[in-house]
């Protein structure tokens, strides 16, 4: 079986683990800190003051892939919390409410919480836990969920109201005088890296596609959601771009042969990340765009931070540029672009228990495109955190049954 | 005073008299029937000879169990699980926790210091994890149920069982059957996985203090031992673990005997 | 001590015969209804006012429990979406909700924010509302926010329905529905003074019964309800008072609740059908009627697992009821797979053991039909309370 | 003339068939898989050959399905029961859009598009509450065969309503029905609704939508047929054959295969794919 890693790949792990190391030092000197969700992020206000962010959700994702998570859901069911329960939120609790895993640096207790509630109504419970459990105040950034085509200059003002009560918490946590310009320079630096963000998409529109962009895609999501408005993120992304051009000039993709273009829907079952690539690869099929890589923020379609109205472009980039925010009708429209614009073969749902964000209605989405726009579908289902709900012998039954079926379709085209 | 226990289970009947100085003058048992009412007078009736007393001494009845409405003759009913902690607490009033093995249903049992339910958590609806899964598997391993214990005791190995539910389980042991794996451990294999499954459950009731086994599958030493091994905490066994929520009904019966004798006293 | 559901009040009442009538007729009768076109209101809350002084009659779209057999929501949502979504779904795809104007949704939890996208592709005929109730009650703009909010859902029903809203008619919905609000306190007060006085099985259809009718009409049953509750000469029993909190969004059916009263319980207060009695208050009759709709909201709303409150935390105010009922536990009963209820359990829990309240959790269904299992449980957690 | 083959190994029973270019059957078996899997496989499939009067080498291509399909050593390859099921009742009612295959120990729901080809499914493969195993344990417990219950069932006039779906306390709950003085035929009606019911929830999670067909040895049981028709409201595609469709499917792309490796290169090309998927899904 092919081998996944590429130069990005470790790009991106350097880039990653220096923030785990600037987490550690934290932890020990007492730098100051904060609690952030990943999607629609207003991780550039923080850097304004030099506060690092700590995102739980990623510490989450590392105990799945590390296959560390069951043992810390168990111990967080214990506490009350119910099997049907979101298991990211399940494994940060078992993790940062009780001892604390081995593998995952040190993760230092934050000075306080930001509530960016972008989307999904489980980080409002998240974080008041942690708030909670931990005593540590809670700033909570209150964004309207997307109902007509564009955001409201209500919803903006709103939101900006917001982000002004969140930047006076930060001047008093940290001491520090609010610098304008400062934030002006960081959202440049922010453009930049969703510059090679869009760039590295667009590069998959190509056959074969130079990256796989849902199994390789969260190469590129720690940089631009976590490390977005660094020099660090700019940096990674000239590289991937670099690499990707390359590929596209000597035709080359992720496993030798690309015999199938899919779109992917969904977060992956992280504690069965290999397994489960393994599968599609088993026929060939590359991911040429997925919808999860978008839930920090959709990039490819060309939103910008914008350094001459910072606090406006991250205000809408909150309320709007982001999968999380947007109603499910709008995810069927960026997925129906996705499957056109990249022209893909087929749209493969994994419908994962605890994230009902994602998976709620996914038997609706389903019925549109297979349906109504008659694009081969095929949904899954596991858990993105939770290995007790991945029954590989299950999914490679699903996935092989609907090869066969694209395969047999192949078989009359090709004997009309 | 005299006050009797009937748990009517799934599987068996059972019956206990109980004597106000804490002495149990007889147990008795039989397979439950259809007929609730009947089953219990029987069973009742059996304990009865046994102990020498007459219907008339019994002065308070407590039933328990699934069919504990259906029985006309008696003075209160309580469910499975107060009974079943009842009884477990009076003979270990240390351990805080208790687990109910039946025929249908497991429940694991959080205990207060006064022996009253704090938490409880019970697996019906699913054979899985339930001891008629054991009474079939015997069937098909060709060996009488109550060698079974002994039987994975003695194992050498281990044949792990990987389904959960217990008909495919069945069909898993007949092909280990055929391929001649020890019954010893195939019988230790299920004994480990029904042990897995009752720490899970006692965990969602936060296990962490000592364990009383009760129920009529803690007869068998195989899951009792697979449970010490998985507990990791010291683990009480009865002398007579499958009638413990009959015992507890009686003595939970002997207290409203006697707040009864206390308020009639007052009356006069 | 076997008690049957009916031996727990003395004699049955007209007034909750013909509530629980009305509450099992389901929508159809409402939909036929030729007075106000019926607008689907989503659980948790809706501004009623609003919708009503659009000429519209708010009803909830709470599901329909047993009385459907799902042929196709099941293909849409996943087994581990709670019924209500998807008998409200349902009811759509099986064309019975024909005559329904349209529906609104708010920011209750994931699944209630796809539904509304699903019912929008699907029955496009319908006027598909969201509101996005807001989640930072502290925040500096908050309540203009709601206003704005409020507005844009009045354009948008003037847009459907071609008729004005006038401050005039929101101000005249809110004098109409502080009536039945004001009834339901009196009874939910009475109930907790002299539990025996009013059943859980009966208190909790007539409160239903207001989903599905106009406020006037939910009052005259109130009020009858409350005459034959006065008249009557119950008698006390040896049971455990128990708040009951998590059923706020999706319905349990009344057998269940006969249930825990048949086990031991009287219910002193509980968070059935939260939406509809969502104020502790009336709301004020004062100038500019959508303002104080939305500084109600923000001020006289109750504590919900649907919101985020830090100035009224949801676990202090559930210790607060139980004080206040002087119930002597916490039956927590969340609907099956309600990720906002299920949730705050962990934060209830701590604060009850803290507090030292004895609590149960029960999951129920809308749609299940045999409650033995509960019986069992509740049984055993009254027997934990009473035997010593 | 050429052949193709299908074995379908079961949980329960194992099944070949052997058809010709023509689409004909021209050899069958069928028989309990036993504990020996692959040997039961071997068996059916020369048993099969027998019964066809032809030689292996005559045989073009081998393919294995069911549970047990990598244990058909002996084969080309191996395709999933899904597909073979879907394939197999498209063959034989090119109007199918839903399958409903109640096998031995699982039941699976199947909707395929206008070619056959699988859109979606749903498979009970965890719990045996609801597939075959759950008729044949009510059948022990009234002691009666397999082939009587169905006949049974539909003499039924006010079925009992079950407590349970579990294959392994349906025997009490039958036990005390009997002790209640219930009539056989309305516990059976009772048994075949309960199983009705669930198939019902599998094929809702997949959507409904005729032409209805129905595969596996449950298609025997007239009384599961009839309680299905009940409850979907609309007739199930059935015949002799429905017990071997998953054997049939496979021996139709065994066909395929057989045929256009014979029609040689040129088409080879356009087919290059289809055997990489096939030699994949042997990992
Ligand atoms: N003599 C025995 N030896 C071993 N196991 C036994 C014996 N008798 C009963 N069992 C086990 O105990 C189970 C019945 O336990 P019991 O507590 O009586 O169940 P219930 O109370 O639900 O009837 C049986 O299913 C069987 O697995
Ligand atoms: N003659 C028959 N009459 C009624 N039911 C039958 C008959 N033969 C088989 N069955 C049913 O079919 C089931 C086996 O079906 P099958 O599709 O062969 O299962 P699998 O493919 O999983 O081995 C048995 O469990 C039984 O319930
Ligand atoms: S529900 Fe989904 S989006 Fe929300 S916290 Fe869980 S995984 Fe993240
Ligand atoms: S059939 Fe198996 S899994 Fe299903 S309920 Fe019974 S024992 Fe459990
Ligand atoms: S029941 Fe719970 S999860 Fe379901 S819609 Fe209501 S609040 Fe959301």
């Amino acid at each position: 079986m092919a081998e996944y890693g590429t130069a990005v790949h470790e790009a991106s792990r350097k880039a990653m683990s220096a923030w785990y190391d600037r987490l550690a030092a934290a932890a020990k000197s007492g730098a100051p800190t904060a609690y952030l969700m990943i999607s629609g992020n207003c991780v550039e206000i923080l850097r304004a003051f030099d506060i690092e962010p700590v995102f739980p959700e990623v510490n989450a994702l590392q105990l799945a892939i590390r296959k560390q998570s069951l043992p810390l859901i168990l111990k967080a069911e214990e506490m009350g919390y119910s099997s049907d329960n979101c298991a990211y939120v399940k494994a940060d609790a078992g993790f940062t409410f009780g001892e604390g895993a081995p593998g995952v640096g040190k993760i230092p207790k934050p000075n306080f919480i930001v509530c960016n509630f972008v989307g999904c109504n489980v980080y409002i419970k998240w974080f008041e836990h942690c708030s909670e459990f931990l005593g540590v105040p809670l700033t909570m950034i209150d964004v309207p969920f997307v109902r007509s085509d564009r955001p409201s200059d209500g919803d903006v003002r709103y939101v900006v109201s917001q982000l002004k009560k969140l930047i006076a918490d930060c001047e008093k946590a940290t001491g520090k005088k609010f610098d304008i310009d400062k934030l002006r320079g960081i959202c440049a630096l922010s453009a930049k890296a969703e510059d090679g963000w869009q760039r590295c998409k667009d590069l998959c529109k190509n056959t074969p596609s130079p990256m796989d962009a849902y199994f390789d895609a969260i190469n590129l999501m720690g940089p631009i959601n976590v490390l977005r408005g660094t020099q660090d993120a700019v940096d990674f992304f000239d590289v991937a771009v670099r690499e990707y051009e390359t590929l596209v000039k000597e035709k080359k993709g992720p496993i030798p042969i690309e015999k199938f273009r899919i779109v992917v829907e969904g977060p992956p079952p992280y504690p069965f990340y290999r397994q489960f690539r393994d599968l599609f690869a088993a026929w060939n099929a590359v991911a040429v765009q997925s919808t999860y890589s978008t839930v920090g923020g959709i990039w490819e379609f060309g939103f910008r931070h914008d350094p001459k109205n910072p606090l406006e472009s991250i205000a809408e980039q909150m309320l709007m540029e982001n999968l999380c925010n947007r109603s499910l009708l709008d995810r069927y429209k960026q997925i129906r672009r996705y499957v056109e614009e990249w022209k893909a073969d087929a749209l493969v749902i994994h419908s994962v228990k605890s994230c009902r964000l994602f998976s709620a209605g996914q038997g609706d989405m389903r019925d549109y495109f297979a349906n109504e726009l008659g694009v081969p579908t095929l949904l899954v289902e596991s858990d993105l955190e939770d290995p007790r709900y991945y029954a590989q012998a299950m999914m490679k039954n699903r996935i092989d049954a609907f090869f066969e079926s694209l395969e047999h379709r192949k078989l009359l085209r090709g004997a009309q | 005073m005299i006050s009797a226990g009937i748990d009517l289970g799934s599987g068996f009947s059972k019956a206990v008299l109980y004597r106000d100085d804490g002495v149990v003058l007889a147990r008795a048992i039989t397979k439950t029937r259809a007929d609730f009412d009947k089953g219990a007078r029987d069973v009742l009736d059996e304990a009865l000879a046994l102990a020498k007393v007459s219907p008339s001494d019994v002065a308070y009845t407590c039933t328990t169990g699934l069919g504990r409405y259906a029985v006309t003759f008696r003075d209160i009913q309580v469910t499975e699980i107060t009974a079943a902690a009842r009884g477990a607490w009076t003979l270990f009033p240390k351990a805080s926790f208790v687990l109910d093995v039946g025929a249908q249903s497991t429940r694991a049992i959080h205990l207060r210091d006064n022996g009253k339910v704090k938490e409880f958590h019970t697996n019906e609806k699913c054979a899985a994890g339930g001891g008629a899964f054991l009474v079939r598997a015997a069937k098909y391993l060709e060996v009488p149920l109550d060698s079974l214990g002994k039987l994975s005791v003695d194992a050498k190995g281990i044949q792990p069982i990987s389904s959960v539910c217990a008909v495919l389980a069945e069909s898993e042991i007949i092909n280990h059957v055929s391929e001649n794996v020890p019954i010893g451990d195939i019988a230790r294999g299920m004994h480990e996985s029904m042990a897995d499954r009752a720490v899970g459950q006692l965990r969602k009731v936060g296990l962490n203090g000592p364990v009383t086994l009760v129920g009529g599958v803690a007869l068998q030493s195989g899951f009792v031992e697979a449970c010490k091994r998985k507990f990791a905490i010291p683990v009480n066994l009865p002398e007579h673990p499958q009638f413990a929520a009959a015992l507890g009904a009686a003595v939970l019966g002997m207290q409203r005997a006697k707040k009864r004798m206390a308020e009639a006293a007052a009356c006069r | 001590m076997e008690i049957s559901a009916t031996a727990v009040v003395g004699r049955t009442s007209q007034a909750v015969e013909q509530a629980k009538a009305i509450v099992s007729a389901g929508l159809a009768p409402v939909l036929k209804r030729s007075d106000a076109p019926a607008f689907g209101c989503f659980p948790v809350y809706s501004p009623y006012e609003i919708i009503r002084a659009a000429g519209l009659l708010p009803v909830g779209l709470m599901g329909a429990g047993a009385s459907i057999d799902i042929v196709h929501a099941d293909a849409r949502f996943q087994s581990f979406v709670c019924s209500i979504a998807k008998t409200s779904l349902e009811l759509g795809l099986q064309k019975r909700l024909t005559g329904m104007e349209g529906a609104v949704f708010h920011s209750i939890c994931d699944v209630a924010r796809n539904l509304a996208s699903v019912f929008k592709r699907n029955f496009p005929a319908m006027h598909i509302e969201y509101i996005h109730l807001p989640q930072n009650a502290a925040g500096p703009e908050t309540e203009d926010y709601l206003v704005t909010e409020y507005r844009r859902v009045m354009t948008g029903l003037e847009a459907r329905t071609g008729r004005r809203i006038d401050d005039a008619a929101v101000a005249a919905a809110i004098r109409e529905y502080n009536r039945p609000r004001r009834l339901m306190r009196e009874l939910y007060a009475m109930r907790s003074k002299e539990p025996e006085r009013i059943g859980a099985a009966e208190l909790f259809p007539l409160v239903r019964a207001g989903t599905m009718l106009p406020p006037d009409e939910h009052a005259r049953l109130l009020e009858s309800a409350k005459e034959e509750f006065v008249a009557r000469k119950p008698r006390r029993m040896d049971r455990v008072k128990v708040v009951v909190e998590g059923a706020f969004c999706e319905q349990p059916p009344v057998g269940l609740i006969e249930t825990l009263e048949g086990a031991g319980c009287y219910v002193v207060d509980d968070d059935f059908c939260a939406g509809w009695r969502w104020f502790s208050t009336d709301v004020p009759e004062g100038p500019d009627p959508v303002r104080q709709l939305a500084r109600a909201w923000l001020e006289h709303g109750r504590a919900s697992s649907t919101r985020y409150n830090p100035d009224n935390p949801r676990h202090k105010d559930l210790v607060r009821r139980v004080r206040e009922t002087g119930a002597q536990a916490v039956l927590f009963m969340p609907a099956k797979f309600c990720e906002p209820a299920l949730f705050d359990y962990v934060i209830f829990r701590r604060e009850l053991e803290k507090e030292n309240i004895p609590h149960l959790m029960v999951e129920f269904e809308e749609k299940m039909w045999t409650f033995e299992r509960t019986r069992g449980e509740v049984e055993t957690f009254v027997e934990s309370l009473l035997f010593d | 003339m050429i052949y193709g083959a299908g074995v379908d190994v079961g949980s329960t029973q194992t099944k070949a068939v052997i058809l010709d270019s023509n689409r004909e059957i021209v050899g069958r078996a069928l028989a309990m898989t036993g504990a020996n899997v692959s040997k039961a496989a071997e068996k059916m499939f020369n048993e099969a050959l027998a019964s066809s009067g032809l030689k292996r080498e005559q045989i073009g291509y081998v393919i294995g399905t069911g549970y047990g399909r990598y244990k058909v050593t002996f084969g080309d390859s191996q395709v999933t029961e899904i597909s073979c099921h879907a394939r197999g009742a498209h063959f034989m009612f090119p109007g199918t859009r839903t399958v409903i295959d109640i096998g031995g120990q699982d039941t699976k729901a199947i909707r395929v598009g206008a070619n056959g080809e699988v859109v979606d499914f749903a498979m009970n493969d965890k719990c045996a509450a609801g597939t075959g195993r759950f008729l044949s344990a009510s059948a022990e417990v009234l002691d009666l065969p397999l082939e009587k219950i169905g006949p049974l069932a539909l003499e039924g006039k006010d079925p009992v309503r079950l407590s349970t779906v579990c294959t392994v306390f349906v025997e009490s709950d039958i036990m005390s029905y009997l002790a209640q003085g219930k009539k056989v035929p309305d516990i059976l009606a009772g048994v075949h609704r309960a199983i009705a019911a669930r198939t019902m929830s599998l094929l809702q999670r997949i959507g409904l939508g005729p032409e209805y067909s129905m595969t596996g040895g449950v298609t025997r049981n007239v009384g599961m047929v009839a309680a299905l028709e009940e409850k979907l409201k609309a007739p199930l595609n059935i015949s002799a054959d429905s017990h071997y469709m998953g054997a049939i499917g496979a021996a139709l792309f065994a066909l395929e295969r057989a045929e256009t490796a014979s029609r040689g290169k040129c088409e080879e090309a356009v087919l290059g794919g289809w055997e990489d998927g096939l030699q994949d899904t042997k990992r």
